[in-house]
């Protein structure tokens, strides 16, 4: 396992410490948690927005904390939904009595997790609210089964329910808003390269010198299927058209499109890709109102990448342009 | 058979132990066909239920459970933290006030706890979830009045090892769908450690 | 080679057009140039600010081009600087009359190529200057070598050069504020793993399952010695000593910290690396002014990380804190 | 010896195709001491130098040679790019308007040439460069009057090997200081093609 790490063991806490040492006028630790939260937090007047997951995403979530954007972050074990305990103190942190939105990805871990935490805040009378994100076209959504996963189109949840919260929203507009990002945001991903988590010390699944995995999940869960290394263009294509199935977008549909690097892919690879995909937009006449290409939510080290395309409308576009001024999002 | 305080604390000690050997087994399995941390996740959790029931004393069953519970709440995280944490917090719901359990009284209470873990996690039978091992082996202690320790680690190993054949409907291994078969489920694992340590507290004799 | 490409001959070309795609509102391509400059090049009343080198080290140069930091940046092909013709055409491109200063890293290919576009520049009667980054403490600087070489750092020498230009300074003026900026910016870093250049085909280099080379170079090139892999804190403690040891800063110094991945190495590593650089800092009473962690000068997927430590006055503070808009540098 | 137009055409379509030949084994040696590139640079640079001389016709060697002198620098890119490049403008410089050259008006060509290169990148004899194959050469040429292609290409190959056992002074090598030593330097290797093809050219006779 080649990382820099210390103690394998210690690597959510001592991330969370270097991020407080390099941003110490936009975060705060909410003592003896793994909460790191705006420092201005509870901004008064403005519903409070808390997500967060297993760690090994950076930079999701924390990074997305601050102005425009979350309010809180929880940081659980690498590739562990946090306890229950935890969010409810993040909950408690962010709340300014106009109540609370959590923006959970569709784990069966997050889901319980985030609920329980609910329950106990509720129970202490906070308002709290729930989306869960499933942009993961990889999976199939069935209602028999765990639903599709949420992957990087959450990070367009953070950014555009912020910018609601920040307009001094309600706690029920901002959770509406949120859901409409999630009904127009799909996503899929691919992975050349296995990951490891630090504690495991041995990667999490093997691929081939010469395959990868498409519709790969942010933990490493397999996908559709693995096949021989495919060219950047084919691969595009692959993800791209998966996601506009989908969608089902018409010609001169605006949309937000964001090519995700998973940790390990460079970004020269990254923009390649997203040569093709803008590529095949153009084809079908549907204009990019912006591209975001970059690591926004990622598997440690994992090589590969994922395509997000989210539907705009008014309200969306305009949310999607307004300020952030997250440690990873600026606007 | 009769759960006293100190046989519930000498079972905890013996999950621990078996947690800890199994950590990486656990975790391979969690690689598998998850996202390889089950074995950490457990291993943490039950590294503190050890070190608490250690530093605490206890007068009576609820107040144990209820320790683990939050315990395993608080450290575990992931799918199996709130599940584990749900059923021994049920567990000492159900055991209220109790310094000593009957079979029946703790058949029923592991019962309530099978129904928050189901409750929590919306999985059935089959699902390929630990359920597929809780839920055969307390309807076995519900419904037999004097059973062995081998008994009930026979019948969870059983359960156990029936998860390999099966289709993942619930939790991270879902997503592989078919390709999930031909693997042991972690959590069914896991539970079953849970199971074969109770048989270890009781020994070969009766529960 | 495990990589999202097509022909790994157009991996520049393609990346470009992928830039391109993401931000067409910021850059366009000189045509058939491998140059990329701000949409609105030239800017009048200010003087133009060219660097660039060989690809491979994403987001630099071509993420820096942008209001506040560089005009344009030439792309050569990877790790090969890009040869006069390219550059004299960023210089024309760029030029409102004011001159433009070429920010170049200490390189013997790229000292030579932009020598070589200068005098071009200068024979069609374009005021030029030149300032070269030898940020890197790995190497020792003797007058009778090559000399240190330049590397992260350089993105502090865009970012405060593109500032004073941006306030309408004189040629001289920004060049001098460039060389303060050099004369005051050390780094040092250190690989975990190899990199492929893609038309290569194989890494450039090895290094054994448990080994680690401190002092590399952004292509590869080796550095003070081969270990075994170390603790993160004790890579910092390396790192940042010897950065010190060259920079001879005194307690109550301000100083911009950057802690820089080589492109394979996750966010949560690099702030793991941070924590113990700020407080190695902290124990020595020098104030971080700011911090910036990320994947700021890259080397392909090189796994690995570098320090790299600014002194303030507060002149350089002032610069350093002003606007910019850059595509991969938002302030 | 007398360069004609021809012979020199000749000449550069054999180094190209050294240069093509040996594309992988130069980027090989690059990786050792350098950034593996000089492999895909020189290639890259000759195969569009051959394509030019594929469609262009000259009259004279100057602006021939000014041609492969352009091509080279806006093609190679690197250290080695300005380096051959103003190699071949210098010697286009030194034979303006000569349609062909004797063995003397080319040594001094090449004379110039070497300076020109030791103009741009400032390094010595002795530096481990492709300095350390040019020089010698050089020399050699200007101060012998009959020499066989083979006498040529023995004294550039001695002089290529004889670079392995130099500290690197200049260049990216340089930063590895004594750990250098031990292997060839590229660019000098690439010049040992650049000679050897000017052998081929004249085959095993007199030059
Ligand atoms: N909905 C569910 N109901 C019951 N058990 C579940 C459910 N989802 C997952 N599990 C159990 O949890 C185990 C995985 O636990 P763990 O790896 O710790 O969590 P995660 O999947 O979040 O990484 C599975 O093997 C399975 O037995
Ligand atoms: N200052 C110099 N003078 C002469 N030759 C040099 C000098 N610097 C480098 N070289 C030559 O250039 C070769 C490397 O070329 P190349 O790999 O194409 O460029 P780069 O080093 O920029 O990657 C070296 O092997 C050496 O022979
Ligand atoms: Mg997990
Ligand atoms: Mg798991
Ligand atoms: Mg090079
Ligand atoms: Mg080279």
């Amino acid at each position: 396992m080649k990382k820099l790490v210390n103690d394998p063991n210690q690597v959510v806490i001592e991330m969370m410490e270097g991020m407080l040492e390099a941003h110490p006028e936009q975060l705060k630790r909410i003592p003896g948690t793994t909460v790191l939260a705006r420092k201005d937090a509870p901004v008064q007047g403005k519903v409070g927005l808390v997500s967060g997951g297993g760690s090994g995403h950076e930079p999701a979530h924390a990074g997305y904390v601050g102005k425009g954007m979350l309010d809180a972050a929880v940081c659980g074990e690498v590739f562990t939904s946090p306890t229950p305990d935890q969010v409810y103190e993040a909950i408690k942190a962010v709340d300014s009595g106009k109540g609370v939105l959590l923006i959970i990805k569709n784990y069966t871990g997050d889901i319980m997790n985030f609920e329980m935490a609910a329950e106990m805040a509720e129970a202490e009378g906070i308002q709290v609210a729930k989306v869960v994100v499933n942009d993961d076209v990889a999976v199939e959504d069935s209602t028999y089964t765990t639903g599709r996963r949420g992957i990087a189109g959450t990070v367009l949840v953070h950014k555009i329910a912020g910018a609601m919260a920040d307009s001094g929203a309600s706690l029920a507009e901002v959770e509406a808003v949120a859901n409409k990002v999630i009904a127009n945001v799909r996503s899929m991903g691919m992975a050349l390269t296995p990951c490891t988590i630090p504690a495991a010390g041995k990667p999490g699944f093997h691929l081939g010198e010469n395959e990868m995995e498409i519709g790969m999940g942010i933990h490493g869960e397999p996908g559709i299927e693995k096949s021989e290394i495919q060219s950047a263009d084919s691969v595009a294509e692959t993800l791209t058209n998966k996601v506009l199935e989908d969608l089902k977008l018409e010609s001169n549909d605006q949309v937000v499109l964001m090519v995700n690097g998973l940790g390990g892919t460079p970004v020269m690879e990254l923009y390649i890709v997203n040569r093709k995909v803008a590529q095949l937009l153009k084809e079908k006449s549907i204009h990019v109102h912006e591209t975001l290409v970059g690591n926004y939510m990622t598997s440690l080290e994992m090589a590969g990448c994922s395509v997000t395309i989210l539907k705009l409308d008014q309200q969306l576009q305009e949310l999607f342009d307004a300020k952030a001024e997250a440690i990873a999002y600026k606007k | 058979m009769t759960l006293t305080v100190e046989t519930a604390i000498k079972w905890l000690h013996f999950v621990n132990e078996e947690i800890q050997a199994n950590k990486e087994y656990l975790t391979d399995l969690d690689q598998a066909i998850g996202d390889g941390d089950h074995g950490l996740n457990m291993a943490r959790g039950f590294q503190e239920v050890s070190l608490k029931l250690n530093t605490a004393n206890y007068n009576d069953l609820a107040s144990l459970f209820k320790d683990v519970g939050m315990t395993l709440l608080s450290k575990v995280g992931g799918a199996s933290g709130p599940l584990y944490g749900t059923a021994f917090m049920r567990l000492s719901m159900a055991l209220k006030d109790k310094s000593k359990a009957t079979q029946s009284e703790f058949s029923e209470g592991l019962q309530a706890a099978l129904n928050g873990l189901k409750m929590r996690g919306k999985a059935q039978l089959g699902d390929k979830t630990m359920i597929d091992v809780w839920e055969p082996v307390v309807e076995f202690l519900k419904n037999h009045e004097q059973v062995t320790g081998k008994q009930l680690a026979d019948l969870a190993k059983e359960k156990m090892e029936a998860t390999k054949d099966i289709e993942a409907k619930k939790g991270r291994a879902a997503y592989l769908g078919k390709r999930s078969i031909g693997h042991l489920d972690p959590g069914a694992v896991s539970s079953y450690l849970l199971f074969s340590s109770l048989s270890r507290t009781f020994s070969e004799g009766e529960i």
